[in-house]
C-alpha cells in the first residue's frame, strides 16, 4: 500500500513486517528515527513478540544483536558514522561468527572533523570487515532491501548492512509503497538457526582458533561471499516478480545500451544523474549518456559491471568518499573490474560531508572531466589559499 | 550448510587434550597411619572401628576391635589410653575420647551378649599356656582363631591374672572381667586353675608348644630393716587376699603407708581407702613427674584425698614409726643421692608397691632359656626363648608393664607360635608413613569440644556407670579426624579445577591420570593428608 | 567428620560439586594453569548455575584467560551453549541473548555473563552498567584474579593496592599498585540498584554455591564476584590456590557479603581476624614489602583496608543492626 | 514540478510544514518529496524546508535553487537567510506577516498574513505552519484546502489537530478573499 513517509519511517515499517524479535536501539544522527520508529511500533503493538532495548552505546546495540541472533531469533539494530566505528570491533565477530544480523547504515561522514551529513566514508571503512554491504538509491528501494536483506542474510548465514544516505534519505518524505505483512511472510520465512546457543544440544560459539586452522576459516569466508552475488541476484529477482517494482540485486543499468559514457555511482546521488543524463541526452539528443545504479557493493559483482560497461568509452564513477592520498575507492575497483578494455575511467568525488551536488555540476563533469580525479565543487579559491600552488597530481 | 567450520565447536571435545603429561607430581590416595593406631599397644585399628561407631554400626565396630583385642570393655576401664595423647585432634580442639568409646562398645557387647566368630580352621597340634592374665588369655583366644587346641593353666584360683589380681574391683568390675574371659573359654579354651608347674621339661612331651605368660607375680623384696611385728604386706599379697576372699577383707588400720610410684601403689592406696583407711600417703623417691604411675591415676588418688609424699625413701619401719630417708634429685644428671635428712611418719602399716618379679621357677636347669639382669625371660624377636617351641610374653618379658601391652604380646605370640607350628617365619607387616598432625588440614573440621565424662565414684568398690549412650558413641566418634585415611569427604573431588577425580557410584574415589596436571589442591584440601603427591 | 567439608559419606548437606552426577559444565583437557583458582571457580560456579536451573543455561564468556584455556579449537572443554564475546562486550551479548529467549517464550533459560576482572571492571564496565541499568534477567559472574593475566598479570582496577603486577613493578622510590586507586565493582552494583549483589570465593566453596543458585532464581540483573586467587600471577605454589583465598577471608582483605536492590543484607562474619601480614607473606606479588627493606608502613595500609573492610561490610556479624 | 521552499526558526514546525505539504500533493495522487536543509534544527536558529511536487517520479535530490514557491514563517529570517533568492519570475511569496512586507521583488506574487496571530487565536499556540499551508493552498492552487487538512489530520490528532484545520480554513477564506 502507498504511503508518504519519511524514510525512516518506511525503513522502521519495513523492518516491522521482518518480524524482529530483538531490536536494539542507540540514538545516532541520521538513524535515529529509524530505531524511533520500530520502537513506536514495538510499544503500540503493531510489532509484537519483539525485545525493543534501549543499549547504551553503539558496541552495545551491536552485541545485543550478536548475542540474541546466537541465541536463535533474527535480530535487527541500526547506525551511522562514529557508531559504526565505534562498534567495529563486534561488527567484524559478527561475521566471523556467521550471524545473519540485519543492520541499516545511514551513512554519514566520518570525523574528525566532527559532521553530521551525508558521505560514504562510514560504509568504506568496513567495505572488508565480511558483511554484505547493499545501497538504496531511494527510500522505496532502502525499505525493499531490508525486506531481502533479512532473506540474503539467513540463506547464506552472513550479516547484510543495509545502506541508505543519511538525511537525503533518511529524512525525506516521499512516497512509499509497502507490502502486505501476509506477502512479506511468503517472502521471507521465520528465521530457522543451523546452530544456536540451545540448551537441548550445547555448542560452543567463538572458539579461539590457532595458525593451524585460521587461513581455511578465512578462505571459506571468502568463498561464501563470492556465492553471495548469485543469491543477492535471485533474491532480488525473486522481490521484483512478487511485488513488481525493480528494486534490489546487485546493480540497474539505465540507458546504457549505445552510450559512450557510463556514470556510475551508488546511493541518493543516483536520482539526480539520471535527471542530469536525461536532460544532456535530450539536448545532443544521441543518448549518448548512460547511468549505471551499483546495489551490491559487497560483494562485489565484477562480472556484471564488466557486461554492463564493456562497450563504453568512458566510465565516470562518482563516489562520496575516497582513500587519502591515493583517489577513489570505488573507482578503482570498477577499474579492476574493466581491466584489459580501452576503457577511460574518471573518478569524481562529490557530496563529502553533506556537500550539494547540483544537476549543473555533473553535466559539467560528465561533459568534460579535468583529468581522472575531480573533486566536484571542491572551492579552488579556499585550497590556494592554504597552498600556494595546488597539487596536480590529478588535482582538478 | 553443517555448522560453521572451527568457529563452532561440540562440547567436550577438549578430553582429546591429555593434560596428563603437564605432571612433574602426581597425587596418590595413600593409607598412612593414624597416630592413634601406631602408639596402641594393642595393635588395634582403632581409626577402622570409630568409622564404624560413627555409622552407628556398633556390632561391626566391635568386630572390628576383637579382631586384635578380645578386651574392649577391660580396655576401657584399664587402658591408659596412649592412642589419645597421640590423637591428632588433641592439637585442634581436644582429642577424640577413644577410650571411652572402646569401653562403651565393649559394655555393649556383654550387654547383649555379642559372642567371637567361631573359626573353621582346624589343626590337631596342641599349645600349653601357662598363666591366664591379659597375655596368656588373649594367645589363647587368638590360638583358637588359628585352630590349635589351647590348654591353660592358671596357678591361682582364678582365671585373669593381673586383671583381676593387680587391678581393684573399683577400676574393673569382675563381672566385665569374667564375661570378656568367659567368651575366650566359650571358643573352646580349656582353662585349668590351682595349677601350678614346677617345671615345664614335665610338660615339652605333651604340647607342640608351650607359652610362658607367667607375668611377673612375685613382690620385689627390699632391704630395709623391719621389726618384727611391724604390719607390712606387698600390694601383689593385699589385692590377692581381698580378691581370694571377698567377704574377709583385711583391716590395714586408719594411717596406711604405701611404698612406690606405679600404677600398683596407687591402686594400692586407693585400696587402702576403700578399706576403711582415712589417711593414706604415698612415698616416693623421685618427684612427682617421674612417677612411673598414668597422670590420670595419680589426679584420681589425689582428688581422693591421698598425699604423695616426694622425694623419701624408707629407711626403717619400728612398729608404726616409718623412717623416711629425704633424698635430693639433680634433674640435669638424673642422679638421685640421700640428703642426709630423715623424718618420721606414722602408720598403721605400710604397703610395698615396688616392683614385682618374674615366677621363674618353673623355667630352672632348662638350657636354652636365660633370665636377664633385670629378672625377664629373653627371647628372639619372634618371641621364641632358647628351646624350640617355647615362647615368652607379657610381663615376663616386659619393661613396660600394662594390661594393653601384655594382650598385645599376646596376640604376637600366638602369631609366632602360629607360625612355628606352620614351619615359616613370623614377619610382621610392614608400617605406613605416620599421618602427623603437619599433614592434615583442619580447616574442615567444625570446632566441637570433648565430651568428658567424670570417671570418679565414691569410696567403695563399686564402679561409677560412665559410659557413653549410643548417640554420644556416635557423635564423639565423629570428632575423629580419620588421620591419613580417605573418609569420602569429597573436597579432592571437588577442589580439582580439572574434574580429574572420578567418584564412583559407591562413592569411591579414582585419579584420572589422563588429565590430572599434578597441581597439589587435592592434597592440600585434603582433611586428613590421605593423599600424597609423589615424583 | 564434619559439616565444612564438601560433601560426606552420610549424604548429609551435600554440595553440587560432590555430587556423583555433577554436570561438569566445564571439564577436563581445558589449558588452564595447574591449580588455577578460575578455572575452579567457574568449574563450581557454572555447575551449581546448570543444576539450579535445570539444565537450561546459556553462558556469554568475555575474552580472557578463562575463554583461551577453555575452548580453542579443536577442544572445547564447555558442555553447555556458550558463546565467546568480545572483551568489552560480554553484559550487552548476555542481555540479547536473554531478550532473544524472552522472546521465544523460554525465560527458563538462564542466561550467564562471565569475565575476568579485567572484562569486567575495566573495558567490559560500560555494557555492564547497561545491563545493570536495563535490570537485563542475566547473572554476569566477575571471576576476580586482580589483574590482566591472560596478557601476563598487567595491573586492572581490581588490582589491590601495593601489589605488584608488570605494570606496578615495585623499585626504591615505588612500591606496587598505587593504593588510592582501584574500583569497588560490588558497590557500584549495588549503587545500579539491582535485585541482586553478591562477594564469593573459592575459599569458601558452601557459600559460592549458595550465592549462585540464589542468583540462578532471581530475576533481573544480578552480579557475583568471585575471589579466584592465580598461582601464575600472585606467585605461589599451585597447590595453594584455596588455602590463599582462606587466608583472604580470615584476613578481611576479601570481604565476602551479599546486597539485594543495593541494600547489604548478610555478610560471612570473620571469627578470628589473622593479620593482614599473614595473607600477604605467601605471596611474591607482595614480596617486596617484607625482606630486608621491609615496608611496614606499607603493610599498614594494607591492614587498615582489611580492618575497614570488616567494619564496612559488618564482618564483624550483622547482629549490630 | 513545482518546487518551494519554507524558512523559519527551529521549533515552528518549518519542516513539518514541508511534510505535510508534500502529503497533501501525495493525498492528490502526485508525486511529492519534502526534506529539510539537513541541518540540527536547534530552536530559534534559521531553519530551511524544501517540498517537490510533480506529476512524475521525482528522482533528483539536489537542493532547490529556483523554487516556483517560497513561504517565510518568521520573516526575521528574510534578511539573514537571503530567503528571497532564486524565486522563479512571476513565483509566489508567502509572508507570516499581519502586515504587508516590501520585498523589493520585482514580478513576484507576494501576500502576507498574519499567521501566528490566527494560529494563537485557533489554536492557543504560535505555530504558523498549518495556518500558511491554508493560505498557500489559496495563493498557487498547487493543492486543494481538503488534502491540507486531511494532511493535518495525518499529522497531529484530537483537539490540536481540529484547531490547526480551523486555523488553516480561515487562513484559506481569507486569501481566497483577497485573491
Amino acid at each position: 500500500m502507498l504511503y508518504q513517509l519519511e524514510g525512516s519511517q518506511a525503513v522502521a515499517r519495513a523492518i516491522a513486517l521482518c518480524r524482529p524479535e530483538v531490536v536494539c536501539a542507540y540514538p545516532i544522527t541520521p538513524q535515529t528515527h529509524i530505531v524511533e520508529g520500530v520502537g513506536e511500533l514495538v510499544r503500540s503493538g503493531q510489532l509484537g513478540n519483539c525485545q525493543y532495548l534501549n543499549v547504551e552505546s553503539e558496541m552495545a546495540a551491536i552485541s545485543v544483536a550478536i548475542g540474541s541472533e546466537a541465541a536463535g531469533v533474527r535480530s535487527y539494530t541500526a547506525t551511522s558514522s562514529q557508531g559504526l566505528l565505534y562498534m567495529m570491533e563486534a561488527v567484524y565477530n559478527a561475521s566471523g561468527l556467521e550471524l545473519p544480523i540485519v543492520m541499516t547504515l545511514g551513512n554519514r561522514a566520518i570525523g574528525s572533523p566532527l559532521n553530521i551529513w551525508n558521505d560514504h566514508a562510514d560504509a568504506m571503512s568496513a567495505r572488508d570487515a565480511g558483511w554484505l554491504m547493499l545501497f538504496a538509491e531511494n527510500n522505496q528501494e532502502a525499505a525493499d532491501l531490508h525486506i531481502q536483506a533479512f532473506k540474503i542474510a539467513e540463506t547464506l548465514r552472513l550479516p547484510v548492512m543495509v545502506c541508505m544516505d543519511g538525511f537525503i534519505l533518511t529524512h525525506a518524505y516521499e512516497k512509499v509503497d509497502l507490502p502486505e505483512q501476509s506477502e512479506v511472510d511468503e517472502f521471507l520465512p521465520p528465521y530457522k538457526p543451523e546452530f544456536s546457543l540451545d540448551p537441548e544440544n550445547p555448542c560452543a560459539i567463538g572458539a579461539m582458533v590457532s595458525p593451524n586452522d585460521f587461513m581455511e576459516v578465512r578462505y571459506m569466508a571468502h568463498r561464501r561471499q563470492l556465492e553471495a552475488c548469485a543469491v543477492i541476484d535471485k533474491i532480488g529477482t525473486e522481490f521484483s516478480a512478487k511485488f513488481k517494482r525493480n528494486t534490489g540485486g546487485l546493480l540497474r543499468t539505465y540507458h546504457t545500451e549505445n552510450a559512450e559514457t557510463v556514470v556510475v555511482a551508488m546511493g541518493s546521488v543516483l536520482g539526480t544523474i539520471k535527471d542530469t543524463v536525461d536532460d544532456m541526452n535530450q539536448t545532443n539528443g544521441n543518448g549518448k549518456y548512460g547511468v549505471l545504479s551499483l546495489v551490491s557493493y559487497r560483494p562485489f559483482p565484477d562480472n556484471e559491471i564488466r557486461e554492463a560497461l564493456k562497450n563504453a568509452k568512458r566510465v565516470i564513477v562518482v563516489e562520496k568518499a575516497f582513500a587519502l592520498g591515493r583517489g577513489g575507492i570505488l573507482a578503482r575497483e570498477v577499474e579492476l573490474a574493466l581491466k584489459g578494455l580501452d576503457i577511460e575511467i574518471v573518478t569524481v568525488i562529490a557530496g563529502l560531508g553533506g556537500r550539494v551536488i547540483t544537476k549543473s555540476m555533473l553535466a559539467e563533469v560528465f561533459r568534460q572531466p579535468k583529468g581522472n580525479l575531480v573533486f566536484l565543487g571542491l572551492k579552488e579559491d579556499a585550497i590556494r589559499q592554504e597552498y600556494k600552488t595546488v597539487l596536480n597530481k590529478g588535482g582538478a | 550448510m553443517s555448522k560453521p567450520f572451527a568457529t563452532v565447536v561440540e562440547s567436550r571435545t577438549s578430553l582429546a587434550n591429555k593434560t596428563g603429561s603437564w605432571r612433574t607430581v602426581r597425587p596418590e590416595y595413600v593409607h598412612r597411619l593414624p597416630p592413634c593406631n601406631v602408639t596402641c599397644p594393642a595393635g588395634e585399628n582403632i581409626q577402622q572401628w570409630l568409622s564404624l561407631a560413627q555409622e552407628g554400626k556398633f556390632f561391626e565396630a566391635w568386630q572390628e576391635m576383637v579382631k586384635n583385642n578380645p578386651f574392649p570393655a577391660t580396655m576401657g576401664r584399664v587402658c591408659y589410653h596412649t592412642c589419645e595423647k597421640a590423637c591428632n585432634r588433641g592439637q585442634y580442639d581436644g582429642s577424640v575420647n577413644i577410650n571411652l568409646i572402646e569401653r562403651s562398645i565393649g559394655d555393649m557387647a556383654i550387654a547383649k551378649g555379642w559372642s567371637f566368630k567361631k573359626s573353621e580352621v582346624r589343626s590337631d597340634k596342641k599349645v600349653l599356656i601357662i598363666g591366664s592374665g591379659p597375655s596368656g588369655l588373649t594367645a589363647a583366644y587368638f590360638l583358637r582363631q588359628f585352630g590349635y587346641g589351647v590348654d591353660i593353666f592358671e596357678s591361682r584360683k582364678y582365671l585373669g591374672g593381673m586383671m583381676r589380681y593387680g587391678v581393684p574391683k573399683y577400676r574393673l568390675p569382675r563381672r566385665v572381667l569374667d564375661a570378656e574371659i568367659k567368651r575366650i573359654q566359650d571358643c573352646g579354651v580349656n582353662t585349668v586353675c590351682n595349677r601350678k608347674v614346677n617345671n615345664i621339661k614335665d610338660e615339652l612331651s605333651n604340647y607342640d608348644a608351650i607359652y610362658l605368660a607367667v607375668g611377673a607375680s612375685v613382690a620385689s623384696s627390699v632391704t630395709i630393716d623391719i621389726e618384727p611385728g611391724s604390719k607390712v604386706v606387698s600390694a601383689v599379697d593385699l589385692f590377692q587376699k581381698i580378691e581370694d576372699n571377698p567377704n574377709d577383707l583385711p583391716n590395714l588400720g586408719k594411717t596406711v603407708v604405701v611404698y612406690g610410684g606405679g600404677n600398683t601403689a596407687i591402686d594400692a592406696a586407693r585400696t587402702a581407702l576403700r578399706l576403711g583407711a582415712k589417711d593414706v600417703k604415698i612415698v616416693y623417691r623421685r618427684t612427682i613427674n617421674n612417677m612411673p604411675a598414668h597422670e590420670t591415676e595419680i589426679q584420681d588418688a589425689l582428688s581422693e584425698g591421698i598425699e604423695i609424699l616426694c622425694l623419701r625413701t624408707i629407711s626403717a619401719i619400728n612398729g608404726n614409726k616409718v623412717i623416711l630417708d629425704k633424698m635430693d634429685y639433680d634433674e640435669e644428671s638424673g642422679i638421685l643421692s640421700r640428703s642426709g635428712e630423715n623424718e618420721m611418719i606414722v602408720a598403721d602399716s605400710v604397703v610395698f608397691a615396688i616392683g614385682q618379679a618374674v615366677e621363674s621357677s618353673l623355667i630352672q636347669g632348662i638350657d636354652g632359656i636365660s633370665i636377664s639382669e633385670k629378672g625377664l625371660i629373653s627371647v628372639d624377636n619372634c618371641m621364641m626363648t632358647g628351646v624350640k617351641g617355647v615362647f615368652a610374653g607379657g610381663d615376663a618379658i616386659l619393661g613396660k608393664r600394662t594390661v594393653t601391652n601384655a594382650i598385645g604380646y599376646g596376640k604376637k605370640a600366638a602369631k609366632c607360635i602360629d607360625a612355628f607350628l606352620q614351619g615359616r617365619e613370623y614377619i610382621p607387616n610392614s608400617k605406613n608413613e605416620v599421618a602427623n598432625f603437619k599433614k592434615l588440614n583442619t580447616e574442615y573440621y567444625q570446632k566441637d569440644e570433648r565430651k568428658e565424662v567424670s570417671r570418679l565414684g565414691n569410696l567403695d568398690f563399686e564402679e561409677k556407670n560412665v559410659s557413653y549412650s549410643d548417640s554420644e558413641v556416635v557423635q564423639e566418634a565423629m570428632r575423629c579426624f580419620s588421620c591419613g585415611n580417605c573418609f569420602h569427604c569429597d573436597n579432592c573431588y571437588s577442589y580439582c579445577p580439572d574434574n580429574a577425580i572420578i567418584k564412583h557410584e559407591d562413592g569411591t574415589l579414582e585419579i584420572d591420570y589422563d588429565y590430572c596436571k599434578g597441581c597439589g589442591i587435592c592434597a592440600s584440601e585434603c582433611p586428613c593428608g590421605a593423599i600424597k603427591m609423589t615424583t | 567428620m564434619s559439616s565444612l567439608t564438601m560433601g560426606n559419606r552420610f549424604g548429609q548437606h551435600t554440595t553440587v560439586q560432590s555430587s556423583c552426577d555433577r554436570p561438569n559444565t566445564l571439564t577436563s583437557g581445558h589449558r588452564a594453569c595447574q591449580g588455577c583458582g578460575e578455572g575452579l571457580a567457574a568449574r563450581c560456579a557454572i555447575d551449581v548455575a546448570y543444576t539450579a536451573a535445570k539444565g537450561k543455561i546459556a553462558v556469554v564468556n568475555a575474552t580472557g584467560c578463562l575463554e583461551v584455556v577453555s575452548c580453542a579449537f579443536p577442544d572445547n572443554s564447555w558442555n553447555i551453549p556458550w558463546i565467546h564475546s568480545l572483551f568489552g562486550n560480554t553484559a550487552a551479548v548476555a542481555s540479547g541473548i536473554a531478550a532473544a529467549f524472552k522472546n521465544k517464550g523460554q525465560a527458563d533459560v538462564r542466561v550467564i555473563a562471565q569475565g575476568g576482572d579485567g572484562g569486567t571492571t575495566d573495558i567490559g564496565m560500560g555494557c555492564l552498567s547497561g545491563m545493570f541499568d536495563r535490570n537485563d534477567d542475566v547473572l554476569y559472574i566477575c571471576y576476580d584474579n586482580q589483574a590482566y593475566m591472560n596478557t601476563g598479570v598487567q595491573r586492572s582496577s581490581a588490582t589491590p593496592a601495593l601489589a605488584r603486577t608488570a605494570t606496578t613493578m615495585p623499585n626504591s622510590q615505588y612500591s606496587g599498585s598505587d593504593p588510592e586507586t582501584g574500583k569497588n565493582v560490588p558497590d557500584i552494583a549495588m549503587a545500579h540498584g539491582i535485585p541482586y549483589v553478591a562477594v564469593a570465593s573459592i575459599g569458601n566453596l558452601h557459600d559460592l554455591e549458595r550465592k549462585v543458585a540464589k542468583a540462578i532464581n532471581i530475576r533481573g540483573a544480578k552480579y557475583i564476584q568471585i575471589h579466584c586467587p592465580c598461582p601464575l600471577g600472585w606467585g605461589f605454589p599451585t597447590a595453594e590456590t584455596v588455602r590463599i583465598a582462606r587466608l583472604a577471608l580470615k584476613s578481611g582483605m576479601y570481604p565476602l557479603f551479599e546486597a539485594e536492590n543495593g541494600v547489604l543484607v548478610g555478610s560471612t562474619p570473620v571469627e578470628e581476624q589473622i593479620p593482614v601480614e599473614e595473607y600477604l607473606r605467601v605471596q611474591k606479588r607482595f614480596a617486596h614489602l617484607f625482606g630486608k627493606n621491609a615496608q611496614p608502613e606499607n603493610i599498614g595500609i594494607l591492614q587498615k583496608i582489611a580492618n575497614r573492610n570488616i567494619e564496612k561490610y559488618r564482618l564483624g556479624g550483622m547482629s549490630d543492626e | 514540478m513545482f518546487q518551494v521552499r519554507i524558512h523559519g526558526r527551529g521549533g515552528q514546525g518549518v519542516v513539518t510544514a514541508a511534510e505535510m505539504l508534500s502529503i497533501a500533493a501525495f493525498l492528490e495522487g502526485k508525486d511529492a518529496q519534502a526534506f529539510p536543509s539537513f541541518g540540527s534544527e536547534r530552536m530559534g536558529a534559521p531553519v530551511v524546508a524544501f517540498c517537490r511536487i510533480s506529476e512524475r517520479e521525482i528522482r533528483s535530490r539536489e537542493p532547490i535553487s529556483n523554487p516556483d514557491a517560497i513561504i517565510i514563517q518568521d520573516r526575521t529570517v528574510i534578511e539573514p537567510a537571503c530567503a528571497f533568492d532564486g524565486i522563479v519570475d512571476n513565483g509566489f511569496v508567502l509572508i507570516n506577516s499581519p502586515a504587508d512586507v516590501e520585498t523589493n521583488l520585482s514580478n513576484a506574487r507576494v501576500k502576507c498574513i498574519g499567521a501566528t496571530e490566527i494560529a494563537l487565536e485557533q489554536v492557543g499556540r504560535p505555530i504558523p505552519n498549518a495556518v500558511l499551508l491554508g493560505s498557500f493552498a489559496a495563493l498557487t492552487g498547487v493543492i486543494k484546502i481538503d488534502s491540507v487538512i486531511k494532511a493535518i489530520n495525518t499529522k497531529f490528532s484530537g483537539k490540536i489537530a481540529e484547531k490547526n484545520v480551523k486555523a488553516a480554513q480561515v487562513a484559506y477564506e481569507r486569501t481566497l478573499g483577497e485573491m
